[in-house]
């Protein structure tokens, strides 16, 4: 749009001050991890974001090269280690799928069960820590009071809090202890109001809503170029969820299992929360939706628990065994996703016939989601910058590996 | 105090001595306040997060766990970073110290208790607040760090302009006492609570709000503490800051936290004067229906139940900055300069302007009785 | 579509560029040639009937024999596998390339492959991570960096002849 | 004994006032000026309080200290890339600064020197009726027109019109030429220059539009 009379090459702007080269990480509080952000900024416009990573490399895929299979469990949980369960459910799956070896019905459903609630618990510090982020300190608290419970239930199936290996080839390491499945809905019980008051200290918040809605729109085609997977994908309005469109492999867990796959389309979610509409400001694909989507899991993985509890408890048989720690595994090569709480985590496995496969390999979530960090930041407020990287919900575990 | 000294010593050692005890009274309050309220702030906090907050030191409660913090931090390392200005970044603290902590010595804390008697009292008020960015800039320059720079600056774009709303805010009461001296403002509100400026006009009760939500920023408390803003600017201005010089940082924070609260109460919630009129009838105030006149006793422990009274409200204020604190995220830069530039003040404009129609529309005012001072 | 359809239609379209088509394995693949990647990977993203808009992930695996006891088939080489999808159609591919451990044979220069960086956005941090741990040079790359060893780094770590360094900056390795 | 008190204090602010502002002429440091320069002002508003001119020290403070607040800002915006701004200052700078600064300095000795009651001052200073004395209240009729020391002396409706215009006219050109100095102001800060890197000039003037409020 020319305007009359005015010398092209002449062109309003304001005062600038000085372009600041400035290190966001890796120690800063909010970078979740040991992420380093380089932002070039002038003032508190960010011109610039180039994420560093690497920080946390622990070599786990030179690593999987010299263990067995099983042994590589273990460091699957160090991945994102927010939801070890995930990790091991991904790397399980894919090496039965080399195996050609199915777990028995009982098994699938606790794999649900277990895998949906760290779904919460991993969904719980993401929505927390974004409130941390927006400057907002309590909703934190309370997420991690819920989180805490989650652990507790996770500690009575396999004695540990963090990184299980509790998930395993061939099914589980160990049944529910008696009285666990009750324990677990006396969680989901208590667990349901805690979601509306995060949504009343966050979703609803006007000043929550200003600084997420319209912040970081990431279009889908955009997600999609960028590989961008989970909540992420789903915020800008695709309705993938690999529960519903993986690898048969995969789905094949969820048969029979009722849910919903959380994502604005045809400008609604399929979960409305009555009374309280999207807020207007709200853009499909920015902070706010990626947030909300999150939100709603979680109410999605407690019916998917309570459903999962249910035909547990009518199934029959055992559990199913894990394989030999020393098992030979069948030449071959095979890739599986998983929907990870934070996106699709992929596992691959070569191998040469040998117990210890020629090649292990992790396609991580957070790894495609952090790479679309600096698309979305151009031209952002400094301020900005912790809301976007909140709203990708990233761990770094899983993106160095 | 001075003349009351002057009776036995020098006039000279009489004005030094009551200077002393003046600062001392004051500097005891300031900090007292400040110590009280890290520890209420870690209680309300721990309440609000459905945890319990400070339990160990000093019995149930934590009593002492604002001594146990003070403790700490004047033991830990003082760190002075090699690109630092050392000269800037040792004085930035005190400077922003003395200027919150000056405050206190034009604000009235009972009917004539107060350590300067100023007739500008409101204007010396909000110059010296002002000034408390001072230290916040010279600390975030001075400390050679780019993130301390951010919250300096970000510190000075806010205060500034939040002042000119607060100031507008302050004037409207000032206006309708006509007189910018605090005691007589804080007198003339005695009787019933309806005499409170708050209530004078629906003008002056909208003002109350803008006013406090102008407070709250200009003391950088969340939602506006952009400049420490610990999740963007890992802490804003006070990032290099360690020890005992970050506490005196702190010390100021909470310090004018209290002088704005304080403010608030005696420019319209009535001051030293509850909401009845209890002074009066137990005959420690003067009763201006009858023409009595206490005794100084009694008029002293009067002035003392008025302490008491004005110390609580303002208390109350700061209680409800932590109640936002704890439950509001942080709004971001461009938002905050929106609210003050497009929402503050032409708001207090409009408020001003809608208080000098009433004041000519209802010289003597609806239900204010005793106004005019 | 069925990977039979998919094969065919890559196999008509490039001809003598595609080299394999492997139907039975678990995960069926297609190889081309390396020069005919970002080509390929083109095609497979604009055709209408294929329409491949999204990149898993690209894998590097190093077949080089180090251990008697475990014998590797064929030459010594490195095989970048992509795993594409279509989320419009609702089907997998397997694309497979095969490229030498170096290029022509001389040690210590990586192989070089086209970039699929301007197909999928993904690749660009992918194809760094390959480039980082497995030393396979991605032409036509805007910014092949090292991604998570640092960048003064020696060696591609998830090589199979690949020796830890005993010492890195003064820090010990071993 | 209260003249002596007031001296000393009078005395202990004046040399604060006069350090600070030869610190502020000798230090190369940007901020480091302004802070001296900020202390010297204070130091002038403390000798007003002194003098029992409330209102104009308060003045002081809001005014002068603040601004060199600004000042103080700019500084350091404009510097931002180094770590400390230096200003080094040429011999010319030297020499005509000292030409300015003596010959200012002559106007004020002058004006000092032939001031009447100079050796008088400290009783004006001690005396505490005036101290108390409110000062706000005729400044303020002042700039409203209305001279209050003049009300009591003269009582004439002509006199009125003569003699209390008191500052209404000086009070209405500062604010027309504050009015002018904003405009001015922010017609600079958005003024039409030569974009010398356009995409970045739209990236700036894109994020400046991010106000969610409209």
């Amino acid at each position: 749009m020319a305007v009359e009379g005015v010398d092209p090459e002449v062109a309003e702007c304001d005062v600038r001050t000085d372009e600041i080269l400035i290190n966001m990480g890796p120690q800063h509080p909010s970078t979740h991890g040991v992420l380093r952000v380089v932002l070039r900024t002038d003032g508190e416009v960010v011109l610039e974001a180039t994420p560093h990573i690497g920080y946390l490399h622990r070599c786990a895929e030179k690593i999987g090269e010299n263990v067995s299979p099983r042994q590589w469990i273990p460091y699957t949980d160090r991945m994102d280690y927010l939801a070890g369960m995930n990790m091991n459910l991904g790397w399980s799956l894919c090496v039965e799928k080399l195996l050609k070896l199915e777990v028995p019905e009982k098994a699938r459903h606790l794999r649900v069960i277990i895998v949906e609630l760290n779904r919460i618990a991993s969904h719980l510090v993401a929505a927390g820590t974004y409130g941390l982020d927006l400057g907002s300190f309590t909703p934190f608290m309370y997420a991690f009071r819920e989180r805490e419970k989650i652990y507790d239930l996770f500690e009575l199936v396999c004695g540990a809090r963090l990184t299980y290996s509790y998930i395993t080839i061939g099914g589980a390491m160990a049944d529910f202890p008696s009285g666990w499945l009750e324990k677990c809905e006396k969680f989901l019980n208590e667990f349901e109001p805690v979601v509306d008051e995060l949504h009343a200290l966050l979703t609803d918040n006007t000043i929550f809503i200003r600084r997420t809605a319209g912040i970081g729109v990431l279009p889908a085609e955009v997600a999609i170029d960028y590989g961008c997977t989970g909540p992420v994908l789903r915020g800008s309005g695709v309705a993938w969820d690999l529960r519903r469109d993986g690898d048969p492999w995969y789905t094949r867990m969820y048969e029979g299992y009722e849910f919903h796959v959380i994502a604005q389309t045809n400008g609604r979610y399929p979960v409305e929360r009555p009374g309280h509409p999207v807020p207007k400001a709200a853009v499909l694909g920015d902070c706010w939706h990626r947030y909300y989507v999150r939100m709603l899991e979680c109410v999605e993985s407690m019916r998917l628990i309570r459903q999962g509890m249910e035909k547990y408890s009518r199934a029959k048989g055992g559990i199913g065994e894990p394989i030999k720690l020393m098992q030979k595994l069948p030449k071959g090569e095979v890739y599986l996703e998983t929907e990870a709480p934070k996106g699709q985590m992929g596992f691959m496995i070569v191998s040469d016939g040998a117990a210890i496969p020629w090649r292990a390999r992790a396609r991580s979530s957070s790894f495609c989601n952090l790479s679309v960090l600096s698309e979305l930041c151009r031209g952002c407020l400094i301020a900005d910058v912790p809301a976007i990287l909140g709203s990708l919900d990233i761990v770094l575990g899983e993106i160095d590996r | 105090m001075a003349d009351f000294l002057a009776i036995w010593l020098p006039s000279w050692l009489a004005l030094t001595l009551a200077a002393l005890v003046h600062v001392t009274l004051i500097l005891t309050l300031a900090l007292t306040a400040a110590a009280a309220f890290t520890w209420a702030e870690r209680k309300v906090a721990g309440r609000i997060q459905d945890r319990l907050g400070p339990t160990r030191v000093g019995g149930r409660f934590g009593w002492l766990q604002a001594v146990a913090d003070g403790l700490k931090l004047v033991s830990k390392e003082d760190i002075i970073p090699r690109n630092a200005d050392p000269l800037l970044f040792r004085t930035a603290p005190y400077v922003s110290f003395c200027a919150s902590f000056c405050v206190y010595l034009a604000l009235p804390f009972a009917n004539g208790w107060v350590a300067q008697p100023l007739d500008i009292a409101v204007f010396f008020v909000l110059a010296v607040a002002g000034l408390e960015v001072l230290g916040v800039i010279l600390g975030g320059y001075a400390s050679g760090s780019k993130w301390s720079l951010f919250g300096a600056m970000r510190e000075a774009a806010q205060v500034v302009s939040y002042e000119v709303p607060l100031a507008l805010c302050a004037v409207i009461p000032v206006m309708v006492a006509g007189t910018m001296d605090l005691v007589a403002i804080g007198n003339m509100q005695a009787g019933w609570a309806w005499n409170w400026l708050i209530f004078h006009n629906p003008f002056l009760f909208i003002t109350f709000f803008i006013y406090f939500t102008c407070a709250v920023a200009s003391v950088n408390r969340a939602p506006f503490d952009l400049p420490e803003a610990e999740s963007e600017l890992v802490a804003g201005f006070l990032t290099e800051y360690s020890g005992f010089r970050w506490s005196v940082f702190f010390m100021a924070e909470y310090a004018s936290m209290f002088a704005v609260s304080m403010l608030a109460a005696i420019l319209f919630l009535g001051g030293w004067n509850g909401p009845l009129p209890i002074t009066v009838w137990l005959g420690l105030a003067p009763n201006p229906a009858t023409g009595y006149e206490p005794h100084a006793l009694l008029a002293y422990f009067g002035n003392f139940l008025g302490m008491v009274n004005i110390l609580i409200k303002a208390t109350l204020g700061v209680l409800l900055m932590m109640w936002a604190r704890w439950t509001l995220p942080r709004l971001r830069i461009d938002q905050v300069m929106t609210m003050c530039l497009k929402y503050c003040i032409p708001l207090a404009a409009v408020m001003f302007v809608g208080t000098m129609i009433y004041l000519y529309a209802f010289p003597v005012g609806l239900i204010f009785r005793s106004g005019g001072g | 579509m069925e990977f039979s359809e998919i094969a065919k239609l890559v196999a008509e379209r490039f001809g003598e560029r595609v080299v394999g088509v492997v139907a039975e394995a678990i995960d069926p693949w297609i190889e081309v040639l390396p020069e005919a990647v970002a080509e390929v990977a083109r095609f497979l993203r604009d055709e209408p009937r294929l329409r491949f808009d999204f990149l898993h992930c690209i894998t590097g695996v190093d077949y080089l024999q180090t251990d008697p006891k475990r014998k590797i088939e064929g030459q010594p080489r490195i095989e970048l596998i992509y795993h594409l999808e279509s989320m419009v159609h609702r089907h997998r591919l397997v694309l497979k390339t095969i490229l030498p451990r170096w290029k022509d044979g001389v040690e210590g220069q990586l192989p070089e492959v086209p970039s699929v960086c301007s197909v999928w956005s993904t690749a660009n941090w992918h194809e760094r991570e390959v480039y980082d741990l497995m030393g396979v040079r991605f032409l036509g790359h805007p910014r092949l960096e090292r991604i998570l060893c640092p960048e003064d780094w020696e060696g591609h770590p998830l090589r199979k002849d690949y020796v830890m360094p005993l010492e890195y900056q003064g820090i010990r390795g071993r | 004994m209260g003249i002596v008190f007031h001296t000393v204090l009078f005395y202990l602010l004046a040399i604060l006032a006069c350090g600070f502002a030869v610190a502020v002429v000798l230090s190369n440091n940007i901020v480091r000026m302004a802070f001296y320069l900020v202390a010297c002002l204070g130091a002038v508003a403390g000798l007003f309080f002194l003098a029992g001119a409330d209102f104009v020290g308060a003045l002081q403070l809001m005014i002068y200290v603040g601004g060199t607040l600004v000042l103080l800002i700019f500084g350091v915006m404009l510097t931002a890339r180094g770590p400390l701004a230096n200003i080094q200052t040429s011999r010319a700078q030297w020499a005509m600064v000292g030409l300015i600064g003596a010959s200012l300095l002559a106007v004020l000795l002058y004006a000092a020197t032939t001031a009447g009651k100079w050796t008088h001052s400290g009783q004006i200073v001690a005396d505490r009726s005036h101290v108390s004395k409110p000062t706000a209240t005729p400044i303020g009729l002042a700039l409203l027109g209305v001279r209050a020391d003049r009300l009591n002396a003269e009582r004439t409706d002509a006199a009125l019109g003569k003699g209390m215009a008191g500052y209404l006219l000086p009070f209405e050109i500062v604010s027309v030429h504050l009015v002018v100095v904003l405009i001015g102001a922010a017609y600079l800060a958005r003024a039409r220059r030569r974009a010398t890197t356009p995409p970045m000039a739209a990236t700036s003037g894109d994020s400046n539009n991010l106000d969610p409020g409209d």
